[in-house]
């Protein structure tokens, strides 16, 4: 018997992950389509005035990439917990934190990325003006991974619960409150034409603090999900 | 010093007195659910082992 | 193939389910060539106890030693040493049983490969093996996950309900394997409120009340 | 030293050891808050721009020190749980959560009603007020996981992790917050007990303060008693202390 590697196993995870995503394309553009919908409910409730909505855009556009971050966690471990996938992962000889982590990472690929790639359009509908565009897509980028790594925490904290639904919004969402705080004011800053590499660099700073620090949380909460 | 002036507070009576009766019943509510707390495991445990006399502890 | 010399041991098993005691002390031991026979009715903490033994569920006091290691603080040799068939299967219903065994081998043994085969064989898998797990039937599911058991070399082997959902022949060829396992020199651990009748090896029973 | 720390893990022992200690925290928790807040609230002299209205200080500051401070005590004490598997570790930072709660809200209650006659509204997005309302959300996220789960052991391992990952968090809500309202204040409106803060308004701020943490003595070792006989009511010692009462 010949134990893979951690990059071999994690590979084959990942590419897993990857595949079972676009087998369930439907599940998959939920929270995406959420974003969007979200997006659009401002100009509704508030006006369609240009100057409101470019005041608000950067806010709007972080807390519907937020709020679909958090929708889209259901998905992360729920159906390897309910099939006892995730068990078998659990007992393989392989770091589980590792494991989580690249769960989390094939997971951002699916649900995260195509929100970063979307943005602009929104930007756009929010009459952003152009040279805010690098940096809002540069603060989604170093942000949703942040996002999701944080809410695997709290995912893998409630995986074994029957109604985690709301529960999980309620962990993640007062951690996820400094992301979305450097998010939004780095888009209001480069609006404003003013210096941004403050707030972009301290979001990636925590983002390889979740990196570091999210998967070995999320891998001991999973052993309690499962005990 | 004057009771009136005291309790006045030069004009911002209202506030300060919500905000130390505020801290008061909150205090004191601490202490009632806690012991509360324990007495209801107590009455708890009582009924539970009066349920099963030979059973339980060992 | 020989199997290399080696001990689980329970050493003071307590667990509770808040006023409920599963067990309580419970010790045991098993070396090579033993099985042990965990029976007990329904809600006596069989499954409970396989996933202490398993390492899943933690107990409330007490440990299990693999070689004279708690296998708490030797994680990853107890787990190259040990496969565990639970309740769930532990596929994918996306996948089929075949793209579902090279996947749990990609985490577990590279040389695998050609086992796969085998195992498929053995347990009458090949007419379903590239339809989605999903559409097979419980007893088909069953044989996919014993399947996973037969292709690991390792030395123990943890069997929650192996007849589960299986049929008569189904049943034999468990026996079977689980009789080769030992006496190529394995372990083994089953829950079963069946008879079973295992020709290899020694039996150890261990009954909860 | 570790004899003495191992004799106070064993639950029975410190289930009695708190049953003395309660009375004397009790105590000393009332003799430093009654005075303390009568020379608050009548000798202190009154401050020189906010008039009698600073005095909302003497229940705002310890609430909200406290609250950060409990906060980080359970923290610690599920490190502990975590790592030594001491379910009395456990049981006193399930006790510190429903406390630390009540503080925060406490210290937002009176920082809001401090807010009115100061700023001239019930709230202001100031930096420590949205710090501290972070705070309660993480406090009540911590509770709200704790009620989802039945099995007290798993609950237990499960809202440390909660608990550490949150103190892990809670430097960052500060200097985010902080950061973020700098953008739009010039600077706080209120300098709560600045250095230059007079002997007389400062002492019976920090007899508060003492009395508050006694208080918080007081009463988490009560809530902790509760915790102790939930998770041993299997062993012999309560079962024999409770049926020979």
């Amino acid at each position: 018997m010949q134990t893979p590697g951690m990059l071999d196993a994690g590979w084959a995870l990942l590419v897993r992950d990857i595949k079972l995503g676009y087998r369930r394309i439907g599940e998959l553009a939920n929270p995406l389509v959420f974003f969007l919908v979200v997006a659009t409910l401002f100009p509704l409730a508030t006006s369609p005035e240009r100057e409101l909505l470019m005041e608000i855009g950067p806010g709007i556009v972080w807390v519907a990439a937020l709020l679909s971050s958090v929708l889209a966690l259901d998905t992360l471990y729920r159906s390897d917990m309910d099939d006892g996938t995730m068990e078998q992962m659990a007992l393989s000889p392989q770091p589980l934190a590792w494991l989580l982590l690249v769960k989390t990472v094939a997971h951002w690929l699916v649900s995260g990325l195509p929100l970063v790639i979307l943005a602009p359009l929104v930007a756009q509908a929010f009459f952003l003006p152009a040279e805010a565009g690098p940096t809002m897509v540069a603060s989604l980028a170093l942000g949703t991974p942040t996002l999701s790594l944080i809410g695997s925490i709290g995912a893998a904290l409630t995986a074994g619960l029957r109604r985690g639904g709301a529960l999980v919004a309620m962990l993640v969402l007062p951690l996820s409150m400094p992301i979305l705080i450097f998010g939004a004011r780095a888009t209001d800053l480069a609006m404003d034409g003013l210096d941004v590499t403050g707030p972009l660099n301290l979001l990636a700073a925590i983002m390889f603090l979740a990196l570091s620090l999210g998967p070995i949380a999320a891998a001991a909460a999973i052993r309690v999900s499962l005990d | 010093m004057n009771l009136m002036e005291f309790i006045d507070m030069g004009g911002y009576g209202a506030y300060v007195w919500s905000s130390v009766g505020l801290a008061l019943t909150v205090l004191i509510l601490n202490v009632v659910t806690a012991r509360r707390a324990v007495k209801v495991e107590l009455e708890r445990l009582k009924r539970r082992y009066g349920n099963e006399p030979t059973q339980g502890a060992s | 193939m020989s199997i290399s010399e080696a001990s689980l041991q329970g050493r003071g098993l307590s667990l509770w389910r808040g006023d409920r005691c599963l067990f309580q002390n419970l010790g045991f031991e098993l070396t090579n060539s033993q099985w042990l026979h965990v029976s007990g009715g329904n809600g006596s903490g069989k499954t409970t106890l396989l996933r202490v033994l398993a390492g899943l569920t933690m107990p409330e006091s007490g440990d299990v030693y693999w070689d004279d290691r708690r296998i708490s603080r030797s994680r990853f040799d107890y787990h190259r040493s040990m496969i565990y068939m639970g309740h769930l299967e532990g596929l994918k219903g996306d996948m089929n049983p075949e793209e579902n065994l090279r996947f749990h081998y990609q985490l577990r043994d590279k040389k695998a490969g050609e086992r796969i085969e085998i195992a498929i064989e053995r347990l009458g898998l090949e007419r379903c093996r590239s339809l989605p797990c999903r559409s097979l039937s419980a007893g088909q599911r069953r044989r996919a996950a014993l399947a996973r058991v037969l292709v690991s070399s390792a030395t123990l082997w943890i069997l929650d309900e192996p007849f589960a959902n299986l049929d008569v022949k189904g049943r034999e060829l468990v026996e079977e394997l689980v009789s080769e396992h030992l006496e190529q020199g394995g372990m083994a651990i089953l829950a079963a409120h069946h008879e079973m009748h295992i020709n290899g090896g020694t039996r150890v029973p261990l009954e909860l009340s | 030293m570790w004899t003495w720390f191992h004799k106070l893990s064993s639950p029975p022992h410190f289930y009695r050891l708190s049953g003395t200690m309660i009375p004397w925290f009790g105590w000393v928790a009332a003799a430093l808050i009654i005075p303390s807040l009568y020379a608050g609230l009548a000798l202190a002299p009154a401050d020189y721009q906010q008039g009698d209205g600073f005095r909302i200080i003497y229940v705002h500051v310890p609430s909200a020190m406290l609250s950060l401070f409990v906060y980080m005590f359970m923290a610690t004490a599920a490190a502990i749980g975590m790592i030594w598997r001491m379910k009395l570790a456990h049981a006193v930072a399930v006790a510190c959560a429903p406390i630390g709660a009540s503080f925060t809200f406490l210290a937002l209650a009176t920082g809001s009603i401090w807010g009115k006659p100061m700023w001239g509204t019930w709230w202001a997005w100031d930096a420590r007020l949205t710090a501290e309302l972070i705070l309660l959300f993480l406090y009540l996220g911590y509770m709200g996981l704790r009620a989802a789960i039945d099995d007290t052991n798993r609950a237990d391992r499960a809202s440390a992790i909660l608990a550490l990952v949150g103190v892990v968090n809670v430097p960052i809500v500060h200097y985010s917050v902080t950061w973020w309202n700098s953008l739009h204040q010039a600077s706080t409106l209120l300098k709560k007990g600045g250095p230059s803060i007079p002997p007389d308004m400062a002492i019976p701020l920090y007899g508060m303060i003492l009395g508050f943490l006694c208080f918080f003595g007081a009463v988490s070792l009560t809530r902790v008693k509760r915790e102790v006989l939930v998770r041993e009511q299997n062993s012999k010692w309560v079962k024999e202390m409770v049926t020979s009462k």
